[in-house]
Formats: C-alpha cells, structure tokens, sequence
C-alpha cells in the first residue's frame, strides 16, 4: 500500500465522515440487449429469489417466534411478515433506485423509482438475467434485513414505531450502505468503480452488521423487557425455532449461491462455503458449550448454524471450502460467548441476540473475508491485476478496506438506528406500555392469541367464558379490560 | 390442619412462595385455572369475529398448615398477593381431617 | 366491438348454456421435437412444480390447518394431503387428457389418458420442455383447486363424502374448466383458437372462481358447524397459519412465475407482479381492519396477502407493477369485508373463507385483469395484432370476455357443486353426526388426536389413563363410547 | 445368463464375503472441460441440493420430531440437525473420496480427501455441472441417510453415543455401499463399470436399505424403550409429522429428479415418478389401514406416502408412471403391515419404523425395480444393447443382480452397525439411564424443554417456580436433582 | 359459606355459569381436569397401535356461597349441567372455615 | 363422606387408579398440577441463561369415598403411589357435607 492510496483513503475517510457528498458523476447503469438473457442462469436467480423470501417468511418468523414467550409469539412473527409486504412497496417505490442507480458513492439516485427503467432487458449488475428478476432478487435483501433487527426489540415494541422505524431504516440505513457496496459507483465497490474496494458477497456489511449494530441500538435505547434477569424467559417453542434455523440453512443457498447471479461454478462454490461454514458453525458453538456449560444444547446447535452462515456470507463467493470451515467455527464460538459472557457482562437485553449474531458475526466474517479470500476463486475487478487478494495470500490491503467498510458500517448502522428512533419516540412511542407488555403483544397489540388450544375441546370450552359478538353488534370496547391478571 | 386455597393472579406465585417459605412453609401444590369475576376478560377477533373471552388466568395454590399456622399463612398470601386491583384473588380455608405423607407413611403434622 | 361479435358472443352464450357440444374439430395437439428442450426452462418449470406442491402441502394444509379448532387440525391437513394422492391419480387416468387434449371447446377427449402419448417430447403447449413436465405442473395446479374448497366444509364434513365430492368436483368442473380455459380450442383460450378469448395467466378463473364459487355451495349446502355464532371458535394456532401463508407467498412464485412456462423475462414480470400484490393486499387487508376495528391482527395480515395472491394470479402475467400493487391491494381491502360484513350478514358459514378469500378475490382478479392487462406486456395471439389489451389501455373487448368468463366459471362452478353434493349425500351423507362434530372430526373421522402434549410427561401420565392394545389383542371396540363428554 | 457370467458372480461373492480387496486398476475419475458446463443443469441441481437438504431439516426433522413424545421432540430433531452438520465435515474430510473415488469395487480412494481436485470442471460422474455441485448433491444424501436411522433408536440413546455411531456409520457402512453402487468401477455400478451392474437410481440400497437394515439393528441392539408394549407412547404432534411428510415429498423431487443430473426429460420422468408412487403409497396405506382397522388415519396416509416414495427411488429414473404407482401402492400396503404386525410380532421396538419403512421398503423397491425396469426409459452402459431390462421386459439379470446387490447392503448394513455399536458401546454407553429416559431426552441429554407453553402467561407464571441465574452466578448444579416425579 | 365443587361435562361450562349469574351468584373458579367413571373413554391408533383413553375432559367448577345459597346453587348448576346421559358429574360440598378477599383483606360473606 | 385428596407422581396415576379398582372405587378425578417441597426440579439452559425449574410436574387425584372406606382407600393409594423416593407427595383428606350425582339427582353414598 503506497502513500498515494493512503493519502487517498483519507480524504475519502474525512469526506464520509463529513457527510460531503462527492461530485464524482459515473456512468449511468447500462441497459443490456435481452438477447443476453440465459434460461439457466435466470431460472437460478428466480429460485434464488423464492428462497431468499423463505428465509425471511417462513424462515426467519420461525426462528424468531420460537424464541419469544408464548404471549409474543404473533406479534414476533408478524414483524417479518408485515416487514414482507411494507418494505417491499417501499422497494417499488424509491428503495431500488437508492440503492442501485447511479448517483454519488453514499447514495443513489432516482432513475428506477417506481421500478421506471427496470423491465424484460438485463441491467449490467446482472448481465444474463432480466433487469426485474435482479430487482426482485435484491429486494428479498432488503425485506430480510430489517426483519433481523426485530430480535432485538421484540417483546416490547410498538407495532406502530417497529413500521415507523423500518420504514425509515430502510430508506436511510440500508439503502445508502447497499449502494455503497453493491451499487454502481459506490463507495466501497469492487468492481464497479469504487474509490475504496472491499468485498461482501452476499451482505457481511450490507445486511448483518447493519442489522445487527442498528439490534444493539434498539436494545440499548427501548431498555430491557420488564423482568429481565429477575423472571426467566425462556423460548416458548425451541421447536418452531429448529424449523426456522432449518429453513434459514436452506434458503441461505439462493441468499449466498444466488449472490453469483449465474447457475456456474462460482455460484456451486457459494452453495458449499455456505453449507459448510453453517455445519461447522454449529458444530461450534455446540462443542463450546458442551465443555463449557455441561450440555449440547439444540438452541445452541441451531444458533451455531445461524452464526456460522453470517459469518461466510461477505465471503461465501471468495474462499475455499476448508477456509470456509474455519470461518463458520470460528463464528459458532465467538457468536457463543457474544450471546453468553458479552451480553451479560454488559446488561444490555437484546432479546433474540440479533447484535450477538448477526452484529458479532457480521463484523467477524467482514474482517476474515479479508483474510481468507482466494483470488484464484474470484478476484473482483477493482483489485486490478493482482494474484493476492486475502491476508493469507498476503494482500493486506483488502483488510484495510474491509476494516474500513465494518467501520463504515457500524457508523451508518448506529447514528442512523440512535436518530430514526429519536425521531420515532416522540410520535408513536416506541415500547408498549407496562401493562401491554404483561399481556403481551399479541393481545394488546393485535387482539389475538397464538394458540387456542388449552383444551382437547377448546371450542366447547371457551364457550363457557367467551360470547361471540360479531358484525354490527354491540362494539364491546368497554369489555376490554386488564388482561395481565 | 387446615388446608388453604388461595386464587391468585399468575404473576403473583413467585412472591407467595417466598412469603410462605420466610415463615418457614415450603410445601405447596399449585394448579392452574382459570377466574370469573368482577376482573374483566379480554376481547380477541379473528377475521371480523369478535370473541370476548371472559375467563381470567388465575393460579390456584394449595397450602395445608397446622391450624395454628393458618392465620400467619394466609397474612403473609395475603400481603404478597395483593396488587390493589381488582382480581386479586380469594383465599378459601378447608378443615382437614387427615394428612398422609405417602413415602414414609406418617400422618398428620408430621407429613407435613 | 362489432355486431358481428356481439352475434357470435350471442350464439356461443346460447350454445354454452344448453350444453349443446361444439362440433368444431381442432387440430390435435402437436408433439414437438425433443430437440427443442431447453434446460433453463426444464429447470425452472420442475421447480415451479415442486413449489405449486409445496403450496398444497405443507402450505395449505398449515393455513388452514391453524384456522380450525383443535380437535379437527389433523382432519384438515388431511383433506389437503389426501387429496395430493387422490387428484394426482385421477390425473394421470383421465384428468389431464379431459383438461389438455383437443376434444371440443367445453372439454378434452381421451387421447391422453393413463398418460399415454405423455413423454419426453414437449407438447405444443409448452414447447421447450418434457411433456411430462407441463402435465406434471399443471397437475400441482388440479391438487390444489380441490384443497382449497375444503375450507368451506372444514369442521363437519365426512371424510368418505369429501373424497367422493373432490373426485366428481375434479372430472365435472374443473377439467372441463381448465379445457375452456387453457386447453387447445378451448372456449376462452386466448392462444390456442377459443371462440371468445379471454385471459387467465395462472388461474383466476380455473383456479380460484372455481373452487371459491364451490365453498360457496358447499357452505350453502352443508349447513353451518353446530355452534356457529353462539360459540365462538377461534383459529386454535394462528402460527400455524402464519407458516403457512409464509410457503404460500412463497409458492405462489412457482405457480404464477412457473405460468410463463419458461425461465424468461415473463416468468420474472409475473414473479414481481405476484410479489407486490401480495404485499400490497397484506398491506390492505391490515390497514382497513386497523381503521375500522382498532387493531391490525395477524390473521388479517396472512389473510391480505393470500387475498393480493388471488386476485393477480390471472394477470400476473399481463400487467405491470404497479398496477398489481393496485390489484392486491383492493383485493386485500375488498376480500376484507367479504370474510366479515357480507359473510355475516348472509349468514352462511363459510368455516374458512373459502368463498371470501377465493371466489370473491378470484371473481375480482379476473375482472381487473380485464381492466389492468397490457398489450406491452404480453399480448396472447388471440387477440391479434393490437397494442390496446385491458380497459385502461381502452379495449372494452377484453373486460367483456373476462366477465363472460367469470360468469361461465360461476355457473359451472355453482351447479356442478349442486349436482355433485346431491349425488353424494344419499350415498354417503354429507356431515358427521352431531357426537361426532362435538368430537371433533380428528377422532372420529380418523382415530387420533392432533397433539398428545397436555403434559411435559405425557407417556407415563397418559399411562394412567390409556392401556396399550396392539398386534392382535382383544378388539376394545366396545371400549370406544362417546367422546364429547 | 450363461455359465461363464454364473462362475463371475460366484467369484465375485466369496471375494466380496472374504472382504479381498479387487487388485482391479479402473481408471481415475476424469475431470472435464468447464466448458461442458451448462447453466441450467446447475440451476436445476443447485436446487436438487437445497431440496434434498431441506429433506433433512426441516424435513424428517418435522416428521420424526413429531411421532416421538414431547419429552424427546427437541433431542430427535437434534439428531436430524447436529447430522446436517456432522456428516458434512465428514463428507469434505474424507467420505466424498471414500464414496467416489476410484478404489477398488468396494471402497474409493484417497484422491478427492479435504476436497482436493473438486473444483469448479465437472467430474465425469455429471459431466454437464461443476464438480462441487456434484459433490455437494451427493453430499445431501450422505446427510440424510444416517439421519433415518435414529427413528430406531429414538427417545432412548445417548447423544454422544449417537454422535460416535453416526460417525463410523457413514465411514464404515455408508461410503463403502455408496462406492459399490455409484463409484466408478464399484462392484456394482451399471455405467461405470462395475462386475455386477445393478441398478439404483436414487439410492434405493445405499439410502433406504442401508438405513432401514441398521435401524433394525439398532433397535435390536438397543433394546425397547421402556415402557414399550405397557404404557401407551402415541405420536405427540401428528401436526409436524404431517408438515415433515409434506416437505419430504416435496424435497424427494429433488432427491430422485435431481438424481437425473440433468433438467430433462429423465428428470421429468424422475420427477412424475415419485410423486405418482407418493400418490398411490399413501392411498394404498390409508385403504389397507381403512378395511383392515376401521378408520384412515392421517398418520396412515403419511406413512404410506413416504413408504410409496422409499420404494421408487431406485426405480424412478427406470420406470412408467403406471409402474410408478403399482410400486407405489405396493410399497403403501407392505409397508403397513411391516410397521403393524410384523413389528409387533417380532416384538422389537423400532420406535418410528424406520426398518418398517425405510428397510422393507427400500428391499421392496430394490427387488422391484428389477422388475419393472424399461429399457427405453433409461439403459445403463453396463447393460449392453439390449432393449430388455427389466423382468416385465423378460430380462432376469436384472433381477438377479438386484438380489445380490440388496443382500450384499443388507450384509454391510447389519454387519457394519453391529460392530459399531459393539465399539461404541464400552466407550460411550449406547442408552441413557433409566432416571433420563423417564425424564425424557431432552431435559438429560440437552437440558432444554421443546415447549414451554403451560400458560398463556408462562413468563410470569413460570417466574413462581424458576429463578434466573445467568452470567457468572452462582453454579447451581446441585439444583439439579431427580426430574422424573 | 360452603364449597361447591362441580366435576361437569366441559361444554356445559356456558350454561352452569349463566344459571349461576341468574340466582346472583357471580364469582367462580375453573380448573380443566379429566375423570375417570362409568363414562367410557375413546380408543385412538397410530401405526396399528391402539390407544385406549380412559380419562375423559371434564371441568371442575369451584363456587363458594352462602350455607344458605347452596341448595339453591346446587340445583342451578344440576339442572344446568344435565343431559341425562352417562357421565354428567358430579357435586361434592365441603365445609368453609374462612374466606378472605386479598384485595381488601375482607373476610367470610363480604368476601364473596 | 370424605374427599381423599392425593398429590402423587404423574408415573404412578394407573398404577393408584388399579389399586382403586381392586378395592371396588371407580370414580377418579384428576389434575394436573405442580408441586414444591423437599423434591428439587431441574435447570434448563437456553443461550447460556441458567434457569431453575422448582416447580415439578405432579398429578392431583380427587376420591370421594364413603367414611368408613377412607382407611382401606388412604391404604391402596399409599402403597400404590409409593416409590421411597423423596417426592412421593402427600394425601389430604377431606370431610364432605355432601354428594350430588347430576345426571340423576341422587345425592350421598347413593351418588358416589
Ligand atoms: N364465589 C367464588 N367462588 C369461587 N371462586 C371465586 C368466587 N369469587 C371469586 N372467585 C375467584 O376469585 C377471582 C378474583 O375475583 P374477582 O371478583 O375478579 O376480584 P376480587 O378478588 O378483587 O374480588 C376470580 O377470578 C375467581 O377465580
Ligand atoms: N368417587 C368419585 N370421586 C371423585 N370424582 C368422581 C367420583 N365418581 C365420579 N367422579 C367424577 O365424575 C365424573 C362422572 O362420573 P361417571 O361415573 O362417568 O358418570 P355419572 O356422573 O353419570 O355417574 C367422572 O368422570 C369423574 O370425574
Ligand atoms: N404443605 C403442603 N401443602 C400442599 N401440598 C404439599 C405440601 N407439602 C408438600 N406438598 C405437595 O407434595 C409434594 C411432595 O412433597 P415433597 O416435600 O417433595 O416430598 P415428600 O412427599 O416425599 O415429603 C410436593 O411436590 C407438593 O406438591
């Protein structure tokens, strides 16, 4: 690394820090010939997408709703699934055009708002697929993204404040850091004309520790749930959460495999960098706890997996199975005593440990995708001609940027999280109130139960203390009294 | 003996307990149940329908006590159960006729 | 529209509702060359299988399954399940030769049967794949239309008279549908030589009219479940359903997607437009019950995004974005107020909204597509040579055909349903008897109980109760009294 | 079948019962050109890969989570998980080379161990996709197969026991069966070379038989749970049991079609196939159940789906659909029997009938597969040129080999778990202790519960009786008393 | 006061508590239980294994009244809970030394 | 009459149900509850948070008998339910003012 590089970093550092938006003007994003279009590759990509939406609905939904009390369990769930529909609007609307037009290397501009200019022709981001096909595939990333964050509010979150806060997270946090990564021009672009390149595959900075650092916000500024270290809250289902933690391994294959954008061998490389960072996370986390706790522990196991599957993404399309491994059980025992030792250590209540996993594991596989990654497997254009590109080639430089892009993104993650919820509290609130979290969330939030199933012959048996008062009958408001008894 | 039922809110039995266990109590069989009374129950709806569910989760302890015992017992339930609010809960007092422990087989104030 | 075609609609009306037979001779259906088999399309349209039966089971089976009382989940699922067996072999007899060979405009002959003639070499109908492929999606597509009747005759119906319903219901209504609709010179084939085209890209009409324009009847005919409004019979596990609205959404991707019958720029236009209408009518159905009734639940929320999922699946494939947006959106809002204020004040109990989820989104989607269709997007060769396809573009035609369409769909879907409950209910009855909907349907129906949970120690406490009597012990039959105590 | 090939199999039989080792020099694995790749054979066996994994988890997690009792729900669906994880480190390790390889008939070689030479050229094995897609679909099976056999010992075995076996199990039982039938040059590969070509599609031997026949033994080995026989020990969610059986077969398309290794049309009539043989399976379980015991049970329905889908694997890249489902339902009525009264006769106790299943079904679908093999569906190179394959055709080789092949999986199978549970059992112990197994696995093996739902308000309800004791607190073991009251 | 503990058929729970309400009686305590008597249970079958469950749902309700309001209490509830068919419950009164109302601290009739 | 009250492991429910039997008593009511006393539960462990389980699963068994049969029921169900380990549980027995049967409306020893 020369001085001139150094010099330059500098300037791009105080620039960024300055929020001085650059002047620089690129090229606008190129619309393909459709003649490139490639039936495998954009079959790929369209499973990839059905699959990258299963993590967050079903998946992430399972993962979360299992992990909450009984009485959250909706309310948890629902996050994801509102977060589906909302984001997705917000996506068509401006949200893909910030985040892959061109314009400045914070942000992009409005070309693609309201999907104008995004139809049937490849956009040069995906050269073989239909530009909506690439639109879509991106959009299932930003509906999961904030999604993750919820395990750090839920259980006392306003539904309210949780739609004001994503809908603005996502405009303010995500898309600015998606376009400074991925998007044409961007700042930390790799291959696309970026000042400082670093890599992230499939959203080490982008998705985790965005998420994940906006999730320790969230829990340090809405304050622990009520009764937090002096009642246990135990999962209320670890078995939903198995399902999710399944579903999640699963659907990480259009997440990671899909981030090649082709069905080619790059892409069968993500698929098993993924698969084995997510086993040999899991094996981590459940060895560690096993010599330390006394048991192996399916939580444990499952979370492992989870971590380990972070912690590859930014690097899942750089490295090599074995160093693949290496990350996933490295993450699995880190993740492991994030979500123990630190998060107790420090009092904060993260509640589903969206920062110790997500956070933790974001900023490990960020920094080891700088040192693990092969530029045999794939080196990205803006690294130049080079065959050095991770630390263990002895490229240090990737390091550097890839410690600056984690510190960029950290920063973006927590000032955004701390204004948006300061702009949020004064208008909606952002917990529910004492007795509404004592009920619960899916009562006082939604009017429902979860399960209605505390007897064999439940319907008989409600009856005894329930009366259906349906269509314009008498609005029994005043009927809705204390429910914490 | 007198065998004393106690309806309390749910949350309520972590305190009862350790009310009962400073006056040297440790024995109690809990079962859970559910209240109707003056305490309101909630509304839920379900595509439109509106259900009002009028029964109240309750916890239903069972503490049986020397009859000597019984008034400091059920002050101390009380005191560690109240909230002030409606559906507090009510304490019934049975006379019992016999207490057997089952694995030694000793009966009365000893079983317990 | 001319007089000509007015003279025409007339004739073919006239010939419709007297049942007469066209005599009109189609060219068969051509096989094509093998050659032309393309292994991006094969890929994507084996996967758009697996995900159309992914959305019957677990999918279906969950949302539904979630929304009926305890005692009757296992029931529930199994009509889903059962009927992934029963239809598909139905199919393979007959179904699919009635529904896709040439025959006349109201129904196939029978060169397919037993799926002869059904081999590697495409069919014209899709023509860059296995025959067997387009049998085998379409054949998703038959499982699922029966299924989603059941939700109207959930809690009470009798498990023989719902199989022998569901196989009539199958051969009498929906394969002359699908015929109309899909086949080669069927009525309303918009490419493929119908008398009155009209466009349904992935099922509004055969698909959803028809099986919500059923429940309807079978709500009608059956009768309400013993209890219906003086007890209240609240959905036992809503995190059923969420899971499986979840892996509908998900599903649906295959099912509408999968109708471009290529991996394609169509095939990913009609995946977004599945997307954002989903999300949309989520958004919807939330924000009206939130208006109207204090709180966005999360039934409402599932029930939104399966209504947005109903109303663009007959012009997913034709319109654009935003327009789907729009789509979803009013279904959501529209299939609201059918699922509370219509079903209430008509009285009927349509257990799971079947009708009002389905028929009513179903009956909307089909007009609007109509209305939203545009030429640009994909213009089917019955239409000619044309750059005017919905209302909005200003073609009347279109909304015409699509109001016949719907209303022929009703009318088969009505009377056949009729005709097919009345042959079925002397033979098996219709409805369990009164014991035994108390009972529950999973015991008597079928001899189980969807969860033995009731304690953490259920095996040795149920010992207290139950006593094991396998292989070839005394047959307690006696021992089996009544069991809604 | 002449003299000459008699005197082969004779030698080849006494080779393979003294365990000598082949001084046969087959010829390396061939690595092709990457320019063979094509795009959408990857994409269609990307997916396979994700469906088969999701088989695994959430797959027969669900369904074998869900036949066990509560207290055992989170420790069988670790078994399904911790292999996900386990068997795939194994598998880079040294399973992959042990399976595929050039060895000798029965074991491969050391050539492909920690992954060296899979990379992105594909293998001659699936010439058209990169060798890790290659490597990574085979890998879904190795995880699956040992993951079947814990139906046998579920509820009553030690986790590091469980871990111990799995692992020499796939090294000793799996690899080696896997290279017999598949491997280049294995003693009964049909393309490639082997001395007794048989045929197996999708792994009727090496998956069903050689988890259904260790099951078996494990069972043996193990002894009953207890209680078995005495205290009734029902299902305690049929509901996940359903919702795994659903996932199964929708992941079995991945499983069979992508054994096809290709998106065309053999996959296609892979596909059509199995689920014809799902199909008729599970009519043929619930119509058995239903005349033989007086109801359909939904568990029946599953069971027998999953037994249709067992029996066609090996066949169903071979077969016709009508034979699909005559194998099918066959594979649904024996399979009923095997896990009624066979078992209960024999009085062992395979808890969730894997042997029923997997072991019957799988030796049934080997033997049939013989029989109803077509030549002009799928002719293996090592069956010369000859338009008669299967007994149906009038070829008996097949037939023959078929047999060989089944008793030579069989032997391994029962040999090689015997031994290893021989060896595990001093070291680990095989069962945990009777004070555990009241308590149920999940508290003593992994000291969670699968549900903590007792109360809609369990979190305050549970604070009665549980205190926090997080971070670094005092270490309560002693706490930990008898838990089986 | 008396305790009334009614062991009944769990779909009359409706109909008891209303016939209650009818004669003032407002307060009561529900406890899901299972019974074993002359009623049978059902048999149940997974994979050929058949189930016979003995136990039965019922529900146990607790009302204390007045030693006064019992008799007309217990033949609220009998009339209410009637179907005539095997298995309707049963009624067990026991004798109430003491209630008290936790909220208040009131004790015996004021208490109810 | 008396009401014999039995807190007892959950395992041992048939085997005190049998004993019942043999003694000619046939009506049962049960419940589910938990019990603290001398008896330790158990810790779970979710993400490194330690909880302690002190409540543990027992089974409540409600016998009505007539008075002179309460000895030879206490007798059977002690020695039905007994394991020698702490934990065994406890027998209440309670005086009964009096019996109804709903479905016939007999009342006492005729209703038991
Ligand atoms: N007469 C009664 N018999 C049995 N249980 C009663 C009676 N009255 C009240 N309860 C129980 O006590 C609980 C609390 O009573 P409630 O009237 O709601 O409030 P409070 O205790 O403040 O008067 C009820 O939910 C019910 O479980
Ligand atoms: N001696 C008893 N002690 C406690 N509970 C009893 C007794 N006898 C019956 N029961 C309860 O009453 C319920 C109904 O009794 P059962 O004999 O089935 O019918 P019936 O009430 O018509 O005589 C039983 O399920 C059980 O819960
Ligand atoms: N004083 C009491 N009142 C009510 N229930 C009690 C009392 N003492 C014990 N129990 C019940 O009896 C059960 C067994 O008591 P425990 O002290 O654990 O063992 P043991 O019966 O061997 O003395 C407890 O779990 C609890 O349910």
């Amino acid at each position: 690394m020369n001085r001139a590089s150094l010099a330059r970093y500098g300037a791009l550092v105080a620039f960024f820090g300055l929020g001085v938006s650059t002047t620089h003007a690129a090229e606008p994003v190129q619309i393909l010939d459709p003649s490139h279009i490639n039936t495998g590759d954009t079959a790929w990509m369209l499973t990839s997408t059905a699959l990258v939406l299963m993590m967050t609905g079903p998946g992430l939904a399972l993962f979360y709703g299992g992990l909450v009390r009984r009485k959250n369990v909706l309310a948890t769930m629902m996050h994801c699934f509102i977060l589906m529909a909302l984001v997705s609007v917000l996506w068509a609307i401006v949200g893909y055009s910030l985040a892959f037009d061109v314009g400045n290397p914070f942000i992009g501009g409005f070309r693609f708002a309201f999907l104008r200019n995004v139809g049937a022709a490849p956009a040069e981001y995906a050269p073989t697929i239909p530009h909506t096909t690439w639109m879509a595939f991106q959009m299932m990333f930003a509906v999961i993204t904030p999604a993750l964050i919820c395990g750090a509010y839920a259980e006392r979150m306003k539904f309210s404040a949780m739609l004001a806060f994503s809908t603005l997270w996502l405009l303010v946090v995500y898309c600015p850091l998606a376009h400074m990564v991925w998007g044409k021009g961007g700042l930390f672009n790799s291959s696309m004309g970026g000042a400082i390149p670093a890599i992230d595959f499939a959203g080490g900075t982008v998705v985790h520790i965005s998420s994940g650092v906006s999730a320790l916000v969230c829990a340090l500024v809405l304050g622990r749930r009520r009764g937090y270290r002096t009642h246990p809250m135990p999962p209320h289902s670890v078995v939903l959460s198995v399902i999710g933690a399944a579903m999640l391994w699963v659907g990480w294959f259009g997440f990671n495999a899909g981030s090649a954008l082709h069905a080619n061998a790059l892409a069968s490389a993500a698929l098993i960098n993924t698969h084995f960072a997510a086993a040999a996370g899991a094996l981590g986390w459940t060895f560690i706890e096993w010599i330390k706790g006394g048991k192996p522990t399916v939580l444990g196991a499952i979370s492992g997996a989870v971590a380990g599957l972070v912690v590859i993404t930014p690097a899942s399309g750089f490295t090599l199975p074995i160093w693949a491994m290496v990350m996933g059980f490295t993450g699995g025992v880190i993740c492991f005593f994030a979500a123990t030792t630190l998060k107790h250590a420090a009092g904060y209540d993260d509640s589903l440990d969206a920062f110790g996993v997500h956070g933790v594991g974001g900023t490990l596989g960020a920094i080891l995708t700088g040192v693990f990654a092969v530029a045999a497997v794939n080196l990205p254009v803006g690294f130049g001609n080079t065959t050095r590109l991770g630390l263990i080639e002895g490229n240090t430089t990737t390091v550097l940027h890839q410690l600056i892009a984690t510190g960029a993104a950290w920063a973006m993650a927590a000032v955004g999280s701390v204004v948006i919820l300061m702009i949020v509290k004064p208008i909606f609130g952002l917990r529910v109130d004492e007795e509404d979290e004592y009920a619960g969330l899916d009562l006082s939030q939604h009017g429902e139960s979860g399960y209605n199933i505390e007897d064999a012959f439940s319907a008989t048996y409600a009856g005894g203390g329930a009366t259906l008062l349906s269509g314009n009958e008498r609005d029994s408001a005043a009927l809705v009294g204390s429910t914490h008894g | 003996m007198q065998m004393i039922e106690a309806v309390i809110k749910p949350h309520k039995i972590d305190a009862v307990k350790q009310a009962l266990a400073k006056i040297g109590i440790l024995g109690v069989t809990a079962v859970e149940c559910k209240g109707f009374g003056r305490q309101m129950g909630h509304t839920e709806r379900y595509r439109g329908a509106k259900m009002d569910v009028g029964f109240v989760p309750k916890v239903l302890m069972k503490v049986c006590v020397k009859s000597e015992e019984a008034q400091k017992a059920t002050s101390a339930i009380v005191e560690a159960a109240r909230t002030g609010e409606v559906g507090d809960g009510k304490i019934f007092i049975y006379p019992i006729a016999q207490v057997i422990r089952i694995r030694t087989g000793e009966t009365n104030e000893q079983a317990l």
